[in-house]
């Protein structure tokens, strides 16, 4: 069923457990975003140390794909310098892009690529971008 | 069911054509916006192809038949609500007619206007539409908002309306009827504190005058909006009624060409009430459209759809209370509601189940129906709502109740 | 002739019905609004029969598509005039986009706001749309306004533009074209005088547009309006264009639904623009029915229109050049001049001109235009105006200059 | 032709050779009144004496109906008490909006009967109508 590609099994794991969910107190920086459309938020803290991702934690609400991507982005950067995670963020975006017409390179993107389906239902690639915009914003809010 | 309506449904062409996964449309949805009848969208393009011309203008035929056409919808939607033509403006939308009030009742040339110290009125379970407009006007103005707050089961709470709506008050603002709850308020309580002060009363009658009949002398408000496309009318026109003499005393708000009443370089003087409010070449087709959906509502009766859909609602309140999971976001009963039904489903978010319904063809609305305060009061990211109009069937709750069940399954919810 | 559209005429429904007299329709009315090719009416219905529902707010097919569609309108709609398409909002109409512009403008949140002292420069021939809503503003700020002339022949008067637009000059606000000498304006000149000052320059591209290629980047201004309705699309839309660094400075001016970024009952912050500037549902269908009509200029291709229409300029031009009697407002020449005809008849009223032409089938616009103070500067009651588009030929224009020797005889008029 | 039941000769007459325009000195009141769609304009002084009409002058811009119908109100109005004058106004309201299926009463509109036929145009009734309100209008500011 067309439903299975945009809740693959790994996004609807993550969403029942999600990774990094929980605001730790120690951060650098706190952004708060949301769809405006929905009413979806995220809380999400940064830490950089020596030009790497050191830590991301967050707390939220939203759909299984907001919440799931939130986890699964937190999993995939933590740990990454900021040029890593940038090429991270980029093929992500262009996942999201692909009207379905990617698979998305698993060696860069990992439990990421269950969100190809997601590009195939234009309404939902906001909530994937939810928690990754949040990030971006809080990366450049760092660097400055 | 006692009343059907089910002859109507062919007469909306949109039902013809099949959605996702090869189903046939189940529209829930029409709070958001309704569909459209063959007759409407023929009035709108029969405009355009015999006597479009802008009107007020012009020294030819076609002008002088597309002014004819124009202001005989006009007086078609005064008479559906009981008023005067010469009190019917033309907007673009509701949106539009109430910040058209807001921006005009603003304005220190107005006769009548709002200033600092004063306070405006309006319910916690507002539309964005009838709540930021006043929270703008309050800002510029200096004046203070205040509202009146809603009980668990989405009613408006009037046990301190004696104290919101005091003599510092100047402006009520409330919807008819909640698009979220589906409750209809209790206009003649709200009026009459409002009267008590000496306030004006503005009516967001979106969710009202689309379903069941509303009259603006019977209703005692000042200032009334709605919306075309609500009312299986076209996009892109909406309607502001104002009492006549409180028109005359407002300035208007959009300038441009047919409104005045002359022109310097300097400075200009406005025709009367409803031109002075209309600048510019209107939405005339638009117009005309919603005129005939006004004849196709009133030619089936607007008791009938709103008994008709009183009987859906009950049909939909009973299924959901036999399910296991689903907490109704509104009355539980059918006293003074309308055919919105917002619920959520334990442990699925609303966009969650929307999505679901969605592969199945129905079409409900998820997220906070731009009633966000209402949702942080509540505490909760949103609801799903399903919405009716006269062309909704039995079917098609079955099919949502149906569908409910499949997003619990598909969620792996605990039945 | 060089260049025959003659064979899109029979795109345009209305050219089957007979008007007063049994006579066929000579339509030379477009400077008030355009008639309509199949392709857009059907457009627009077509939107309502197969794919009606409210934009972004959608979890269900009918919204995304339609959310589709709507955004795809507003992308055509940027390449039609080279801009991007976070820079174009859709409004009702180009008397709300210029009104919407001049609020926000005057907003003090705004990031570039009006204040007192600041002036505002429009002309003399514009049309009350780009002429009132800065009165206003003046009037609300404290902001001066004041105004570049015209010349006998109609064209504009730049010898003072250094004195006009000056240090104190915020906002130069222009047509494009004259609705009623059809003159085009040198913008580039009125441009390089504001840049000068560091002023922002509004055009209004109602009489451009729809006529002949415009780019926003190449005539280097900051804000554009125009209309749907001239523009062979429907009524109820106008686009107001702004340079997308300008839009998000601004405040937005009508508020509601789908332009927030968050609400709470005491305040709300704002989406990016566009949206921010699109309060409410939108005129979606129309949105829709002014893509197809530029789908359908550019598919004959705005150079040929406006090379067209040239032709038909100099003939009628030459026509009424060698009646007696007659006096063109406006330039009798050709260069920087649109297919918009303003004349008097010695003797007899614009209206009465009108009347008579109209028993012939032949519609006109006659009076000041909404243009009156250019009307007053003239000394004159108003003009008899022939304003063409691609569907006219050279038929049209024959029946006109007969149609004007009728007048002649009717109020015995001398030869 | 249909034109002819609107411009009358009688309407063309007056056109061509108004009568009482030329604003005079002697006055009560003076108003000024303007059609917003075509711009035709009228200045109307208005002389009362011992609850009569005694005199209407006017001056205006305007197209042959407004111009003939301000000098047929003139030579009507002229000489009548406020009664009366009301009597031939209201006269002259009717036929305006009989779309062309009244004559009119000559007795008591006279001239006034030929603007019959512009009661079928309807965008020309404003026109006939322009002076007719003015004087209204003065009667009633006179009268406060
Ligand atoms: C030059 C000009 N500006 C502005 C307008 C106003 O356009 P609209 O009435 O479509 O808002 C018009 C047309 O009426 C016009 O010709
Ligand atoms: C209660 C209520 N008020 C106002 C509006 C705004 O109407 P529109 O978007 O048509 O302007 C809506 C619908 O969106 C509504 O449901």
């Amino acid at each position: 069923m067309e439903l299975d590609s945009l809740y693959q099994e790994v996004i609807l794991d993550h969403y029942r457990s999600p990774h990094h969910k929980g605001l730790s107190d120690d951060k650098d920086i706190q952004v708060h975003h949301n769809n405006p459309s929905c009413g979806d938020e995220i809380t999400l803290n940064l830490k950089v140390q020596e030009g790497k991702v050191s830590d991301i934690s967050w707390d939220g609400v939203g759909c299984s794909i907001s919440m799931a991507s939130a986890s699964v982005m937190s999993d995939l950067l933590i740990g990454k310098t900021f040029r890593e995670a940038n090429v991270i963020f980029e093929a992500f975006m262009e996942l999201m892009q692909s009207k379905g017409r990617s698979d998305g390179d698993e060696s860069l993107l990992e439990d990421g690529v269950a969100f190809a389906g997601v590009s195939k239902f234009p309404a939902r690639i906001k909530c994937a971008l939810l928690s990754w915009m949040a990030f971006k914003d809080a990366a450049i809010q760092v660097m400055e | 069911m006692n009343l059907d309506l089910s002859e109507y449904k062919k007469d909306f062409p949109i039902f013809q054509r099949k959605v996702r996964g090869g189903n046939s449309l189940v529209y829930l949805d029409s709070a958001a916006t309704s569909q459209k009848p063959t007759a409407v969208i023929e009035a709108e393009s029969n405009f355009y192809r015999t006597i479009n011309a802008a009107v007020h203008r012009g020294a030819h035929l076609l002008a002088e038949e597309a002014s004819d056409a124009f202001e005989m919808s006009r007086s078609n939607v005064a008479s559906f609500i009981g008023a005067d033509s010469s009190e019917v403006v033309f907007t673009k939308s509701a949106t539009e007619s109430l910040n058209i009030i807001a921006y005009s009742l603003g304005n220190p040339d107005s006769r009548i206007n709002i200033k600092s110290g004063d306070q405006i009125v309006v319910t916690e379970m507002e539309h964005h539409a009838n709540l930021i407009p006043w929270q703008q006007l309050a800002k510029r103005t200096g004046a203070s908002l205040s509202w009146l707050s809603f009980t668990e089961d989405g009613r408006i709470d009037l046990s301190n309306i004696k104290d919101v709506i005091n003599s510092k008050t100047k402006i009520v603002a409330v919807t008819h009827q909640s698009n979220v709850f589906g409750t209809i308020l209790p206009i003649d309580e709200i009026s009459k504190a409002a009267r008590a002060v000496g306030a004006l009363v503005v009516l967001d009658a979106c969710q009202s005058a689309p379903h069941f009949p509303i009259n603006v002398k019977e209703l005692d408000v000042d200032f009334l909006a709605f919306s075309g496309h609500k009312t299986l009318g076209p996009t892109g026109i909406g309607v502001l009624w104002g009492k006549h003499q409180l028109l005359e005393k407002l300035e208007p708000v959009v300038f441009g060409g047919s409104m005045v009443d002359s022109v310097t370089m300097t400075g200009a003087t406005w025709a009367s009430a409803p031109r002075k409010f209309e600048a510019g070449v209107p939405n005339m087709a638009q117009a005309v459209g919603l005129s005939a959906a006004i004849d196709y509502l009133r030619s089936i009766g607007l008791n009938n759809i709103a008994e008709y859909e009183h009987e859906l609602t009950k049909y939909l309140l009973e299924g959901l209370a036999s399910m296991s999971g689903i907490k109704v976001i509104g009355p539980l009963d059918l006293k003074d509601r309308g055919g919105v039904i917002s619920f959520t489903v334990d442990g699925v978010h609303p966009h969650d189940v929307g999505q679901v319904l969605d592969q199945y063809g129905i079409a409900v609305r998820t997220g906070h129906h731009c009633a966000w305060p209402l949702m942080r009061k509540l505490k909760i990211a949103g609801t799903t709502r399903a919405s009716f109009h006269l062309y909704n069937n039995r079917e098609d709750i079955k099919q949502l109740i149906d569908g409910i069940e499949k997003v619990k399954s598909y969620f792996k919810v605990a039945k």
